[in-house]
């Protein structure tokens, strides 16, 4: 109980030298609906992305990644609606903001030219009855209102040079282009402003494998260029092990593990962390069998009692069943980079 | 729910037998066209499948991989005669079999079934487990005589498929389970004709990722108990790698490459295979190495129209290797050496024209090694323009 | 909201028997539906009018078409609606009349349901050279001005009476459900269930009617609906510019005679407003079953019980897309329950007084 | 282009079938029209004239049905629609050509008034849900579901029962004779103003709720929110963004509405006694006048189309999926 508010970390002995934080979002929790016949999606979350990190989150459909995401940007569609907690944004050199305090015109301001959004749905994330460089330019006109016209359509050429996509595309429509091409087109978009922030949402599920790795290493490259922070969501956590810097796992509306990504991948911690890593029989290496996990994701109408997981989980032992976890540093594992929410490595201090 | 045996090398099947075979399977579907296109043009076709060849044997899985568009679920619908073939032949039992609805198309079916990607489209919203269960039994005659006995048939099938207590399950609607829940379901529906042959389209890639494994080995388990041949089409060849015996990998609506799962995965020999393994997402590859390199990027762009594919090899406009012979001349399955039964279409494995034939199989060993870090930033790119279908 | 809240602390704690909150939540779900607000009034309507169209004519106080002293009267304790310029009593011709409107309504709507699933769905089911035969069909049956044709072929028939009214109406206006259940059969046959009855060796026509037609009942009720509107609508018409055949009452002829009598030249408000109330009030019935239909059809257009909500400061919460409502629920009168502090983390202490406070015993309760 | 030609051949289709339809409804109905007019008529037409009648109905009976229906489209061809029997001896297309403007006039400003007014309303208030806005549901249901005539009849009883001189009834002052000048056109607008406002009101509903409805359903699209997610000016991505696509369904489902417009229009032309298409109609039909219905039904299908056209060449500009080069 007395463990401070975990994730929630000032540049200190557990981060990196260097790293200082650009987004924190502290106990966040999105309810859907509201009254009696409200779910909790996303219950007391806190997470830090650092600046110029690739923070990967992973966990099943259902487990509240993307609800986090809608929710700390404030773009959670009805009946969505954020019950508690705090979004701060630290603006290189200025005043921290938190972003569920903005009002519209504020939040209108601070969208997409500090956080900008990937979704899922490259078909569906842009504008069926405009050209790409309506769209591109629109989003400059917002933010820069004093940029002239062809300064903003030469911005656009350089954005769809930049995810490498020829410029003379600028006058198509979404729908003469496949989906590859859209998704670049999207992630050219977010790069418009040159946002601290990038968050991806499944930004390659709806793609094939190859086309998947173009983009993503496209990204990695671009972030290296820009030096903007990616917040990527996924269930592919074996895509995350490979290309984020750290790795959050999400269970029922909870952060239960958070790690950088190699340890993450060495020596998970959380039963279902190794479950989910577990989950994705590997290319390489030895054959051997593999059982996923067994039962199935939870409901958010009806939570088990104490740690979510203890149905499907093979470790369970009696105060799973009663207490909830706390996620804290595990007592058992001293280097302190790390922290989980499990009973079988509980906190230490 | 995990298996007990099958910890190292699958047990080899009780027999060989051939069950299933497509013969230069074809299917071209018809490019709609509208006004004065119809007398002006040739009638123009989308060439989803050319000419594939498979056979399923009696407790085998045999995977069939690629990308999306690439004709694969075709494949399956072709075997089901849930579509006319264009061309080609399939044998069931060594027999050509081609049937267009009507008692024989149940004749067939009872011995092929299918199971689909998405199980929350697959079972009918308005409908409980137990018609659909209780329709695919009555049509196969497999319902037994009163209800006693049908009520102990669902109860076996559920069981089969390891939904139990059964009784829990029967009266459900579909929209009641979740995803993992109603695939069994689907499974068990396509049990209930006691078949010989499984087409799995698909059949965990819309399931949840922790759920899945449980899927592939519930459907291994009923391969080794019931000696079913196992049609297992995916995405991802990781799980082909897994689950099935044999692999083989489809490109543009040709298959490219097949052989021994291990073999084909761990010793890709077609250009499109190493890219597509290459391509794959690796946990070992990375952590602890730093950022990932490029390899073979020229590689970009995207698969071909299959209105107008292109001449020769399908691969070639995206292919590294690719010669003046691969633009003009469909490479046949040629035999790749060193591995009895690996084949890939491609020049590069053939005597005459192959001269990277040492090279090429090398490459992919180590496909993950840096090569070109002189590469560094090659920005902008533009990438191919994708077709535009009509 | 902190009666639900202290209700769930309440259940929480006491262990896992997890299903008795999930059993309850269906069966008020269940309940919700029954009573969604629009759909009740329409279907209340509906059965006043039809129970009307059954009774009708049994209970009116006058003979409808009895003339009398009392000439053109205004309302009154002996004539609810007033009379006519003959003294006929107008009340009387308005509820007898509603049998007529009721009868044409329902056929001519089933007889165009029927039509509808016939074409659409055969055309969306088969597909080829005979469904766009079928779509052209439809097509042209959509464009063509139906009124109009209604209009000549029943004033060009020599025998008239409400069945073959009805029964024009309903040949002349299937084209939009037949459209509807087209469109809506082309998505369904794409669908997996259908493709996977197939592949269990499902027959053609059981496919299409246990699979396919249970899952388009709901479009196909709206369309019935939908065309039951459209043929009050018609016949009213119909009989108010005097197209022969009509010889029985119905709220189209009692507008018919007030205006041919001039009634509004002479002021005599009650001839002509009983009439035209009583089909709007009819039609809008109709409409707001639809409206109850096309939200259980499309959850998205239902109200999210969003309101009555309150925000942190006490003002309504407005859903919004685009903008999510932060709402950060005021803390309880009473102190926060022991069974909060054991296990709920550390999140109701780490933040309170940033944002109000987080901590609800809602939070606390799961 | 592939898709405007498209369009073209389906009405050429269309009218084809609608002139079909036309000249084979008098020939399927039991019985005799001419006779049935001649008896209603006894004693007013002399033997002679019921011959030239028949051939002028074309109904004669002596060729075949093949022959008869090649005439009846040689003499559409060029504009003949025969002559009108309560009107003897006056042609039918002189008739429509005098009502016909009325009713064009007509039906197109409410048509394109209560489009836009409509199609505003519902963007607000399918964007502004459940704010107060919402009270326009109820109140446009109801309002929907009353026929434009009603409405009318009660304007009509209102302002004689007010006593106000507004003109309730025809399309210009009695003693003007039609011709282009500002009295007249001043006066035909005054009196057009009562039946454009009954047929705004009941048709605007139509296309509140319709939009209201493809509105919601847009809202919840991901390039909405990628919209919001770009920090666009909220009129903007309302109509940038919602209201241009929202439009586009209301744009083809228009077909539905015109026709609907147009059979308003006649009964709110009886009405206000308007010397429309609709007066001439209770005319023919009082009259039992075939070649008169038949004449007005053409007309009004022929405007349909016409009017479909100019929807879909609307539909062609704003969708650019449709503008693909073939």
């Amino acid at each position: 109980m007395s463990t401070q508010t975990p994730g929630y970390k000032s540049p200190g002995p557990r981060t990196p030298a260097g790293k200082e934080p650009v987004l924190e979002i502290q106990n966040l929790c999105v309810d859907y609906g509201l009254g009696k016949e409200s779910v909790q999606a996303v219950r007391d979350v806190s997470l830090t992305l650092h600046r110029g990190e690739v923070l990967g989150l992973a966990g099943e459909s259902g487990s509240g990644k993307s609800t986090l995401a809608y929710g700390l940007t404030r773009l959670l569609p009805p009946p969505g609606v954020i019950t508690g907690g705090k979004v701060v944004y630290h603006q290189p050199g200025g005043d921290p903001v938190d972003v569920l305090r903005l009002n519209d015109a504020g939040l209108r301001q601070f969208r997409w030219a500090e956080t900008s959004i990937v979704f899922q749905g490259a078909m569906n994330s842009l504008n069926p009855v405009h050209t790409v460089a309506s769209q591109l330019m629109d989003v400059i006109a917002a933010h820069e209102p004093r940029m002239s016209k062809s300064a903003r359509l030469e911005r656009a050429k350089e954005l769809l040079k930049l995810v490498g996509i020829s410029p003379d595309r600028l006058g198509s429509y979404p729908h003469q282009l496949s989906g590859g091409m859209r998704q670049r087109v999207m992630i050219g978009m977010a790069l418009a402003l040159e946002p601290q922030v990038v968050i991806m949402d499944e930004p390659t599920t709806a793609l094939d494998v190859v086309m998947q790795r173009q983009i993503l290493r496209q990204l990695v490259d671009l972030r290296e260029r820009l030096g903007f922070s990616v917040l990527f969501i996924t269930h592919d956590l074996s895509l995350l092990v490979e290309f984020s810097d750290r790795i959050a796992i999400m269970y029922g509306g909870r952060i239960v593990e958070e790690a950088p990504a190699a340890k993450l991948y060495r020596d998970s911690l959380h039963p279902y962390s190794h479950g989910l890593l577990n989950a994705f029989p590997p290319l390489r290496g030895e054959r051997r069998e593999l059982s996923g996990i067994p039962g199935s994701p939870p409901d958010l109408r009806s939570m088990p009692t104490g740690c979510a997981f203890h149905p499907r989980c093979p470790k369970a032992f009696d105060p799973c069943r009663t207490e909830l976890p706390p996620l804290a540093v595990p007592a058992d594992r001293a280097d302190g980079d790390r922290t989980v929410a499990c009973w079988l490595h509980p906190g230490g201090g | 729910m995990t298996l007990t045996h099958t910890s190292d090398q699958p047990p080899a099947p009780p027999d060989n037998d051939t069950v299933l075979e497509a013969d230069g399977l074809t299917k071209h579907f018809p490019v709609r066209r509208v006004g004065r296109q119809a007398m002006t043009r040739a009638p123009r076709v989308v060439h989803a499948v050319d000419d594939v060849t498979l056979t399923l044997r009696r407790g085998r899985v045999t995977a069939l991989v690629g990308e999306s568009g690439s004709g694969k679920s075709t494949v399956a619908r072709l075997l089901a005669q849930l579509y006319p073939r264009t061309g080609g032949d399939i044998r069931l039992h060594g027999t050509s079999v081609t049937v267009r609805g009507g008692r024989r198309f149940r004749a067939y079916n009872r011995k092929v079934q299918m199971i689909f990607q998405d199980p929350f489209a697959s079972l009918n919203p308005v409908h409980t487990i137990r018609y659909h269960l209780t329709r695919a039994l009555r049509i196969h005659d497999n319902a037994g005589s009163g209800s006693v006995e049908l009520q102990q048939a669902l109860e076996n099938l559920l069981e089969r498929v390891q939904l139990t207590p059964a009784t829990r399950y029967l009266d459900k609607f579909p929209h009641e389970l979740s995803g993992g829940q109603r695939q069994r379901v689907a499974i068990a529906r396509a049990l209930a004709a006691d078949p010989e042959a499984l087409l799995a389209d698909e059949p965990v890639s819309m399931l949840d990722v922790s759920i899945r494994l449980g899927v592939l080995n519930l459907l291994r388990d009923l391969k080794e108990r019931l000696h079913l041949a196992i049609l297992y089409i995916t995405h991802d060849i990781a799980s082909a790698r897994y689950f099935a015996d044999d692999t083989l990998v489809m490109y543009a609506g040709r298959m490219v490459e097949g052989g021994d799962s291990e073999t084909v995965t761990q010793n890709p020999a077609h250009p499109y295979t190493q890219l597509l393994i290459h391509s794959a997402p690796d946990p070992d590859r990375i952590v602890g190495e730093g950022t990932p390199d490029d390899t073979e990027d020229s590689s970009g762009g995207e698969p071909p129209s299959l209105i107008d594919p292109p001449a020769g090899c399908r691969f070639n406009p995206r292919c590294p290797h690719a010669m003046d012979i691969c633009r003009t001349e469909l490479p046949p399955r040629l035999p790749v050496d060193g591995d009895p039964g690996h084949w890939a279409a491609c020049w590069l494995f053939d005597a005459e024209h192959g001269p990277a034939k040492a090279e090429a199989p090398a490459k992919a060993e180590a496909p993950a090694k840096a090569e070109a870090p002189a590469k560094a930033e090659a920005p902008a790119k533009a990438e191919t323009p994708a077709e535009v279908t009509e | 909201m902190a009666t639900a809240a202290s209700n769930v602390t309440a259940v929480a704690p006491t262990d896992p028997g997890a299903t008795a909150p999930d059993s309850s939540r269906s069966k008020r779900r269940h309940l919700r539906f029954l009573s969604s607000p629009k759909a009740a009034v329409g279907a209340g309507l509906l059965l006043f009018f039809t129970v009307l169209a059954i009774v009708g004519p049994y209970i009116t106080p006058y003979d409808p078409s009895a003339r009398s002293n009392d000439l053109l009267q205004a309302p009154s304790w002996h004539h609810w609606f007033g009379t006519t310029h003959l003294g006929q009593d107008i009340f009387s011709q308005v509820v007898d009349g509603t049998r007529s409107v009721m009868y044409v309504g329902f056929l001519a709507g089933l007889v165009a349901s029927v039509l509808a699933v016939l074409i659409g769905v055969t055309s969306g089911y088969l597909g080829g050279f005979a469904s766009d035969l079928l779509s052209a069909l439809t097509n042209v049956f959509l464009v063509i001005p139906a009124l109009l044709l209604i209009i000549i072929i029943t004033s060009s028939l020599p025998t008239g009476g409400e069945t073959v009214v009805g029964l024009v109406i309903g040949f002349t206006s299937w084209a939009w459900g037949a459209r509807v259940l087209r469109a809506q059969t082309l998505s369904l046959r794409r669908r997996d269930f259908i493709e996977a009855a197939r592949a269990t060796g499902e027959s053609t026509w059981r496919i299409v009617i246990f699979e396919l037609l249970p899952n388009l009942s709901a479009v196909i009720i709206s369309g019935f609906i939908g065309t039951m509107i459209y043929a009050v609508m018609s016949e009213i018409i119909l009989a108010f510019i005097g197209v022969p055949g009509l010889a029985d009452w119905n709220w189209g002829t009692v507008l018919y005679w007030a205006q041919s009598q001039q009634a509004l030249a002479q002021g005599a408000w009650w001839w002509f407003v009983p009439a035209g109330l009583a089909i709007a009030i009819l039609g809008t019935s109709l409409s707001l079953v639809n409206f109850g239909i096309d939200e259980f059809v499309n959850p998205r257009l239902r109200n999210n019980g969003e309101r009555g909500a309150k925000g942190a400061d006490g003002r309504p919460v407005r859903m919004r897309v685009g903008f999510t409502p932060v709402v950060i629920p005021i803390p309880d009168e009473e102190p926060e329950t022991a069974a909060g502090s054991g296990t709920g983390s550390g999140s109701a202490t780490g933040t309170s007084g940033l944002v109000g406070s987080t901590s609800t015993s809602e939070d606390v309760a799961q | 282009m592939k898709y405007f030609l498209q369009r073209l051949a389906f009405y050429v289709f269309t009218a084809w079938a609608a002139i079909t339809i036309n000249f084979f409804i008098p020939r399927l109905i039991p019985g005799d029209p001419v006779m049935a007019l001649i008896n209603k008529n006894r004693g007013q037409i002399d033997s002679h004239a019921i011959a030239s009648l028949y051939i002028l109905f074309g109904l004669n009976k002596h060729q075949s049905l093949w022959h008869q229906y090649t005439a009846y489209l040689a003499k559409l061809a060029h504009g003949d629609l025969g002559i009108s029997f309560s009107n003897f001896p006056t042609p039918v297309s002189t008739i429509l050509g005098n009502a016909l403007p009325w009713t064009i006039g007509l039906a197109g400003a409410a048509t394109v008034i209560s489009f836009l007014i409509g199609t505003l309303l519902g963007v607000l208030s399918g964007w502004l849900r459940g704010s107060r806005l919402d009270f326009l549901l109820p109140v446009t249901t109801f309002i929907s579901s009353i026929p434009a005539f009603w409405l009318g009849l009660l304007t009509v009883a209102t302002v004689i029962a007010v006593g106000s001189s507004f003109p309730v009834s025809g399309g210009y002052d009695p003693g003007l004779i039609p011709h282009a000048d500002t009295t007249f056109i001043g006066s035909a607008i005054e009196h057009s103003w009562l039946p454009l406002g009954m047929l705004v009101i009941t048709t605007m509903s139509g296309w509140i709720l319709s939009m209201r409805n493809m509105m919601v359903t847009v809202g919840s699209e991901d390039y909405i929110t990628v919209a919001h997610a770009k920090g666009l000016s909220d009129r903007r991505v309302m109509f940038s963004y919602a209201a241009r696509n929202a439009l586009l369904p209301n744009v083809s489902g228009f077909s539905l509405a015109i026709g609907q417009i147009l059979g308003s229009t006649v009964l709110v032309e009886i009405v206000f006694n308007y010397p429309g298409i609709g007066y001439e109609m209770l005319q023919a039909v009082g009259s039992t006048d075939y070649p008169l219905m038949e004449g007005v039904f053409l007309c009004i299908t022929l405007a349909v189309l016409l009017a479909n056209l100019l929807a879909d060449i609307a539909y062609l500009i704003l969708d650019p999926r449709t503008r693909k080069e073939g």
